[in-house]
C-alpha cells in the first residue's frame, strides 16, 4: 500500500502556465488547457493509466504530475471500468474529474460504468449528484497503430443519454473545447484525434469557446455540404482544395459536437447547398452518418437535390498498418461521393 | 452479550431505550415489518416488484450503525432497506423505488450520506472508492461503505476496486453480504474458495467474516474495519456471514433451486429472534420492552407503508428532468414535441 | 470447487422434443428451439446467469439442464464478461457456444469481449478460429421493470462489424431465427424483445426459415411503410389497423435482421409507397432509426414524397415504471409521424 | 542444478543437444537474438513498433516447454515471442503481426495450439478459461495456459476468470509474468499486496511465485500445476517473478520513470546469462557447445528477420475477408465499391 504522498513543489506550483508558445500541437494545447483546468479549480483530478511520470503514452499530461502534485495528477492500475468507476465516486464527493482512457479500443472494458453509471448518476439521483466528469479518450485511426488502437466509438457514446460528447479538429479548438468540457457539469466524452496530436497551430487561448453543441464552419461554400469531425476535417478541407481548382466550391462543416449536435447549423447549411456528404472513419453501418444523413432528410428534405453520401470505414474490423490507407476514408473516396452527389439525377 | 461502544445510528426516539441493543433491536424490528408491507404491497399490486432482504437485518444494521453519518457515506445494491433505515434516509423515498416512482428511489443520496439504489450488480462498488479517495485528498477524515453480495463478488468491477482501494490506501470497507444465494446460484457455484474475506489477503489487506446474523458482531468487525481506515490504515474486507431468507425477488421461485430444510434450518438463526433472546437472557429486554418496540415499529412500518402508497405519480414530464445539469437544445425540442403528441 | 458431475437422464435424453402445443409462447418456442439445437448437435452449450435449476428469469431455459444434463446446459457465475469470454474459449475449442446475458442493461460489462473478441476473432484469426456464438440477449422495455431491465442496444451491436444481430417479433419467428442463429457459423447477437415473451402464436417448427440478412413484409400497405423490429412491429400492426381504417393502407415491414440490414426489402417497399416511417425503442439520437433513414434516402431518394419519419424514445435515460408508456413510441405517436408523412408538402 | 524430467517443447534440432538444459539455452539465446533484430527492424522502419521480452526468456521458455503440444493450448498477449518460438509456432506468422501485415500475426493458432497475438490486456484469459472448460466437458486432458502481466491481473477479467476457473474447476494454469512494471507503472502501484501469486489463496486454488529468470524453476512450477490440472486438481496460479529489461516498447522511455540503477541491477539476473554459468559450473556445458548454440541461433533469428521482412503485405482486398464466415451482400457490396473507387 502506497501513499498519496508527494505534494507539489511550491515553487513550480506558483509560476502558472507557460505562455503558450505560438503555434502548439494539439497535443501541447490539450496540455495547457489541462494545466489551466487544474489551476483555475483545485477541485480537478487528472488520472488515469500512465499519466504521472511518463506523461501519457501521447506526451499529452506531461509534467503535469511534477507541477500540481500526486494528489491532483496520479497514475491508477490498469482497470478501465475502475478508473471511469472512481471518477464516478470523486464526482459524488464533490470533486471534478478529468480521467484519461489509454486508447479508444480499451474503452470497451468501461462501456458499463460510462453508460449504467456516469451517464446516468444525474439523471438517478435526481440531480443531486454532479456529475462534472471530462473522459478523455485517444480516439480514431491514422497512426498505423496496432489493433485496438485506432477505434472509433462515437456512434456508441452519441447514443447515450446523459452523456456530451465533443471531437476537436485542430490544437486551438482542442484547447478551447477541452477547457469548456471540464469546466461544465455534465459528462463529457472528449475524443481526440491521435492523427492530429503533432499538428501545430496558434491556439489563440483568450478568445472564447463558442457555446456547447454548435459546429463550426471551417470553410464556406456553395455547391454542396462536406460533414464530418476530427481528422476528417482536414481530409474534407484537401478535397475542398482540390475541388476549388474544378470550380466546385465545398462548404465544410466540423460538427464537432457529436451530442448534442447542431441541427441548426447542419440545416442551414445544406439547405443552401442541397446536397451533403458526411464522411467519418467509423465503419458505415450504425455509424453517426446515419444520424446526419437523417437529420439532413428531416431538417432539408426540400431543398435536397441528392441523396446524402456517406463516405466511411468498410463494415469491418479496424486493419493493420499496410491496409489503413484503404479503410480510412480517401480524398479519392470523398471526390466520388461529392462526384455523384453533384451529378445525380432524379429518377 | 458485549456491548458496543456507542451507536451513531439514527437517534433515538424521544422514548425509545438508550443501550445499543435496544437500538439494534428496535431498527431490525422496524425492518423486518416493513418489509413484511412491502411484500404485501407488491401483492396488492401497489409495488411492481420487490426484494426482500429478511434474514439480513443484523448484517445490515449492524453494518451500517457503525457508519459516523456526519463524514462516512454508504453505497448500497437493491437490497439494502435496513441499511437506509439506520442510516436515516427518508424510508418513503426509498421505497419510492420499489414503487418505480423513480428509479434511483426519490430521496436525495448526497444529503443522506447513501447512494441512489443501484441494481448493476457490483457496479456502484468502485463509486465508494472513488467517494474514498477523493475524501482522503480533502483530508476530511469520512470512510465509504461498498455493500455488496456474494454473488456480486464474481464481477470484475469488484476485483478492480479492492486492488484499486488497496494500491491508494483508500479509506473504505467492503461489506459483502454472503447471503449464500445469488438469484438461483448457491455459494460453492458462485465464489471459488467459498469466502469472500478470504480474498483480502491476496490485496494485502485485512479479511474477516462475521456471523452476519449478530448484529453485534458485525457492528464490531464493521467498527474496526472504519477505525483502521479513519486511521489512514487503508481498506478491509467485512463478509457478513447469513442467509437470504426470502425469495431472491417476488418474481422468484426458490422451490426450483433450493431445499425447503435449508430455509428451516436458517429460521432458527432468525437474527431478530437471536438477539431478542439474548436480550431476554441477559435481562436487557422484558415484555414490556419488546410489546413497546412493536408498538412504535408497527407504527413506523406502517407510517412509510402509507405514505409510499399514497406519493403521487411522477408527473410524465419528470422524464426530461434532470437528464443534464446543462440542458440541450435537442432535448427541449423532443420535450415539445411529446407536450404536443403525447399530453 | 465443484464438478460438472451431474449427467442427462438417459430416459429423458431419448425422448426427443415435446411436440409443440399449439400455440406456444416466444419463451417457450425459444425453449424448444434451444432444445433442438442441443438435440441435433452435441458441441452445442446453453449456459448463463440461473439458466440451469431455474431455467432462466424468464424460463426460457426451463428444464433443459434435466434432459441435457448439467455439462450441456450450466449456471454460471455472475460475471457478464467472462461469460462471453468463455464463449469465445469454447469456440475455439470446437463448441457451439449458446451463452445468455439475464438482462439487455447487463450485456453493457461484456461489451468488450463482444466487440474486442467475439467479433474479431475469425478475423484476427485469418479464418482458422470459428466463432459460432449465438448470444442470447432478452431485450427492450415495456415490462415496467426496474433500472437496466429496458435497453435497447441494437445500434450498438449493429455497428460492430463482425456481428450478425437480428430480433424476432414473434414466436415462430424467434423459433426458427434461433435455430438458424444457433447453426450459423458466425457469432450472432439475438435479442429477445421481453415484452412479446408470452404472446402465444403457432410456431410452424417445420417451416424453413428465411435466408439471413432478410427482412419480411407482415402486412402489405401501398401509402406509407411502416419499419420496425421486435415489439414494435406489433405497434405498427395496430397502428396499420386503425389508419385502415381511415382508408390508409400502410405497409409494415420488419426487418428483424438488424445486421446485415435487407436494404433490398427495404428500398423496394420504400420506392413503392413513397413515405417511411421507422420506429423504435431506443433513444432518437444515432439510434439505427438513422441508419435506416439513410439507406431509404440513398436507396429511394427518386421515389421518395415526403422525409424519413423516425419515432423512437426520447433521449433520456431508460424511465422507471409509470413513465414508460410516455416513453415507448405509442400508437398515437406513431400515427402522428403517418400524419406529417403523409400531408407533406415540399416546401 | 536440477534436470527436468522431459521438455515436451519442439521438437530439437537434428544436430542439438538433448538435455532439458540445452534446450532451453538454446531457444532462450534464439529469442534473445531474435529480439534483437527485431528492435533493429523497428529502427530501420521495418517494423512501426515491437515490444521487446528481453528478460524474460525464462519465464517464457519455462512455462511454455512445460505444455503438451499435442493436447494444450496457451493464450499469449502481445509480448510472448519466446513462448511461441517454444512450441513451435511459425515465427515468421508470429514476427507478421509486428511487422504490422496482420494484427493477429499470419501463423494458424489453432494448429499451433496458441492463440493469435492479442493486445487487449487481460482480454484472452477468460479464452483460456472457456477453452479449458470445453476440453474438460470432452474429456481429451489438455490444459490451457494464459499468459498475463502484472498490469493486467489489475483488469476485472483476470479476476472473472479466476474464479470462474474455479468454481469448473477448470483446466487452465494463469501465468502471470510479474515484470514488475506495466508500462510506466511501477509494481507497488499497480498490485495491491504486491503478489499476483497471494490472489490464488483467495481462489481456493494452489498458487506459487517463482523465480521467473530461472528457466527450470519456471518449468518445475508450470508442469506441476499442469499434472495438477490435467489430474482433475484444477487450476493454478503460477507467478513468474521477473524484469522487463527493456522499454515497454520502442515508442517507450523508461528515463521518464525508472532508476537505470534498477536496470543495471537486473542485468545482473539475466536469465540466459544465469544458466549459461550454471551449465558451465554443473560441467554441462562448454565454449563448443556456446558457440554451436550461437550459431545455430543466429542462423534461425536471421532466417526469421530476412523472412518477416520479405514477406509480402497483405493484399489490399484481404481487409474484406474473414469477416464472417458466412459472407453478406452488404459487405460485398462495399467491396465491390472500394474495388470501383480505391483500385
Ligand atoms: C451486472 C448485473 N448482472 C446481472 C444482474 C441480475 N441480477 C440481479 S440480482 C442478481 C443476483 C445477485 O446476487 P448477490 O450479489 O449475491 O446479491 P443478493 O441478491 O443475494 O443480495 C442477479 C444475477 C444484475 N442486476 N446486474
Ligand atoms: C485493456 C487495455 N488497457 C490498456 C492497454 C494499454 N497497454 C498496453 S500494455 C500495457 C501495460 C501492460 O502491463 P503488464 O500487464 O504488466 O504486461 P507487460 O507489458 O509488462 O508485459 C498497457 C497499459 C491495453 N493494451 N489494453
Ligand atoms: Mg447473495
Ligand atoms: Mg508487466
Amino acid at each position: 500500500m502506497t501513499e498519496l504522498a508527494l505534494r507539489p513543489d511550491p515553487e513550480e506550483r506558483r509560476e502558472g502556465p507557460a505562455a503558450p508558445p505560438t503555434p502548439v500541437s494539439m497535443q501541447q494545447a490539450i496540455n495547457l488547457a489541462l494545466a489551466r483546468a487544474l489551476e483555475e479549480d483545485d477541485t480537478t483530478l487528472v488520472f488515469g493509466e500512465d499519466v504521472g511520470p511518463l506523461g501519457g503514452v501521447f506526451r499529452v499530461t506531461d509534467g503535469l504530475q511534477r507541477r500540481f502534485g500526486d494528489h491532483r495528477v496520479f497514475d491508477t492500475p490498469l482497470a478501465e471500468s475502475a478508473i471511469v468507476g472512481v471518477a464516478v465516486g470523486l464526482a459524488m464527493n464533490g470533486w471534478r474529474p478529468v480521467p484519461e482512457l489509454q486508447f479508444d479500443g480499451f474503452a470497451y472494458p468501461a462501456v458499463d460504468q460510462i453508460v449504467n453509471q456516469m451517464a446516468r448518476m444525474h439523471y438517478r439521483t435526481r440531480g443531486a449528484a454532479p456529475m462534472p466528469i471530462t473522459l478523455r479518450l485517444p480516439s480514431f485511426g491514422g497512426i498505423q497503430a496496432p489493433e485496438h488502437h485506432g477505434e472509433s466509438l462515437e456512434a456508441l457514446f452519441a447514443h447515450v443519454p446523459g452523456l456530451k460528447v465533443v471531437v476537436p479538429a485542430d490544437p486551438g479548438e482542442a484547447y478551447r473545447l477541452l477547457l469548456q468540457s471540464v469546466r461544465a457539469d455534465d459528462p463529457v466524452v472528449f475524443m481526440e484525434p491521435k492523427a492530429r496530436y503533432w499538428d501545430r497551430a496558434p491556439i489563440g487561448a483568450t478568445e472564447p469557446a463558442d457555446p456547447i453543441g454548435t459546429a463550426r464552419v471551417v470553410r464556406p461554400g456553395r455547391h454542396a455540404t462536406l460533414i464530418a469531425w476530427g481528422s476528417m476535417v482536414h481530409r474534407c478541407l484537401q478535397v475542398a482544395e482540390l475541388a476549388a481548382e474544378d470550380g466546385v466550391h465545398l462548404e465544410v462543416l466540423d460538427l464537432r459536437w457529436l451530442k448534442p449536435i447542431d441541427t441548426a447549423t447542419l440545416a442551414e447549411s445544406v439547405r443552401r447547398t442541397r446536397r451533403a456528404v458526411v464522411v467519418h472513419e467509423a465503419p458505415l453501418t450504425a455509424g453517426l452518418g446515419g444520424e446526419v444523413a437523417a437529420l439532413v432528410g428531416e431538417h432539408a428534405f426540400s431543398s435536397l437535390a441528392a441523396p446524402v453520401e456517406r463516405v466511411a470505414g468498410y463494415d469491418v474490423p479496424y486493419p493493420a498498418g499496410p491496409l489503413e490507407r484503404q479503410y480510412l476514408p480517401s480524398v479519392d473516396r470523398i471526390l466520388f461521393a461529392v462526384q455523384r452527389t453533384l451529378e445525380f439525377q432524379r429518377a | 452479550m458485549s456491548q458496543p461502544r456507542s451507536v451513531p445510528g439514527a437517534p433515538p426516539a424521544p422514548d425509545a431505550p438508550t443501550l445499543p441493543a435496544h437500538r439494534f433491536y428496535e431498527l431490525m424490528r422496524t425492518a423486518r415489518l416493513l418489509d413484511d408491507e412491502a411484500v404485501a404491497l407488491q401483492r396488492q399490486g401497489v409495488f411492481p416488484a420487490y426484494v426482500s432482504l429478511r434474514g439480513q437485518e443484523a448484517a445490515q444494521v449492524g453494518s451500517a450503525a457503525a457508519l459516523d453519518r456526519e463524514r462516512d457515506f454508504a453505497f448500497p445494491t437493491y437490497r439494502e432497506m435496513a441499511a437506509a433505515l439506520t442510516l436515516g434516509v427518508d424510508m418513503v423515498g426509498y421505497m419510492a423505488s420499489h414503487r418505480a416512482l423513480w428509479h434511483g428511489g426519490t430521496y436525495d443520496p448526497i444529503a443522506s450520506r447513501f447512494g441512489s439504489v443501484n441494481a448493476v450488480v457490483g457496479g456502484p462498488v468502485p463509486h465508494a472508492v472513488g467517494w474514498a479517495i477523493g475524501e482522503r485528498l480533502r483530508g476530511s477524515g469520512g470512510c465509504a461503505l461498498a455493500y455488496f453480495g456474494d454473488g456480486a463478488s464474481s464481477e470484475g468491477d469488484v476485483h478492480e476496486s479492492m486492488n484499486f482501494a488497496g494500491v491508494f490506501g483508500a479509506p473504505v470497507v467492503f461489506l459483502c453480504q454472503n447471503n449464500q444465494w445469488a438469484l438461483s446460484v448457491p455459494l460453492d457455484r458462485q465464489v471459488a474458495g467459498g469466502s469472500v474475506a478470504a480474498r483480502a489477503a491476496g490485496y494485502g489487506m485485512p479479511g474477516v467474516r462475521v456471523d452476519g446474523n449478530d448484529v453485534e458482531a458485525v457492528y464490531e468487525a464493521t467498527a474496526e474495519a472504519l477505525q483502521r481506515a479513519r486511521g489512514g490504515g487503508g481498506p478491509s474486507i467485512v463478509e457478513a456471514f447469513t442467509y437470504r431468507a426470502a425469495p431472491h425477488s417476488t418474481s422468484d421461485d426458490t422451490g426450483r433451486y433450493r431445499d425447503p430444510a435449508e430455509e428451516r434450518q436458517w429460521r432458527d438463526q432468525d437474527p431478530i429472534d437471536r438477539l431478542g433472546a439474548a436480550m431476554r437472557t441477559a435481562g436487557l429486554a422484558d415484555d414490556a420492552f419488546f410489546a413497546s418496540v412493536e408498538d412504535r415499529a408497527r407504527a413506523e412500518a406502517e407510517r412509510i407503508r402509507d405514505a409510499v402508497s399514497a406519493a403521487p405519480e411522477p408527473a410524465p414530464s419528470d422524464m426530461f428532468e434532470h437528464v443534464y445539469r446543462e440542458p440541450t437544445e435537442e432535448l427541449a425540442r423532443q420535450r415539445r414535441a411529446w407536450e404536443q403528441e403525447a399530453l
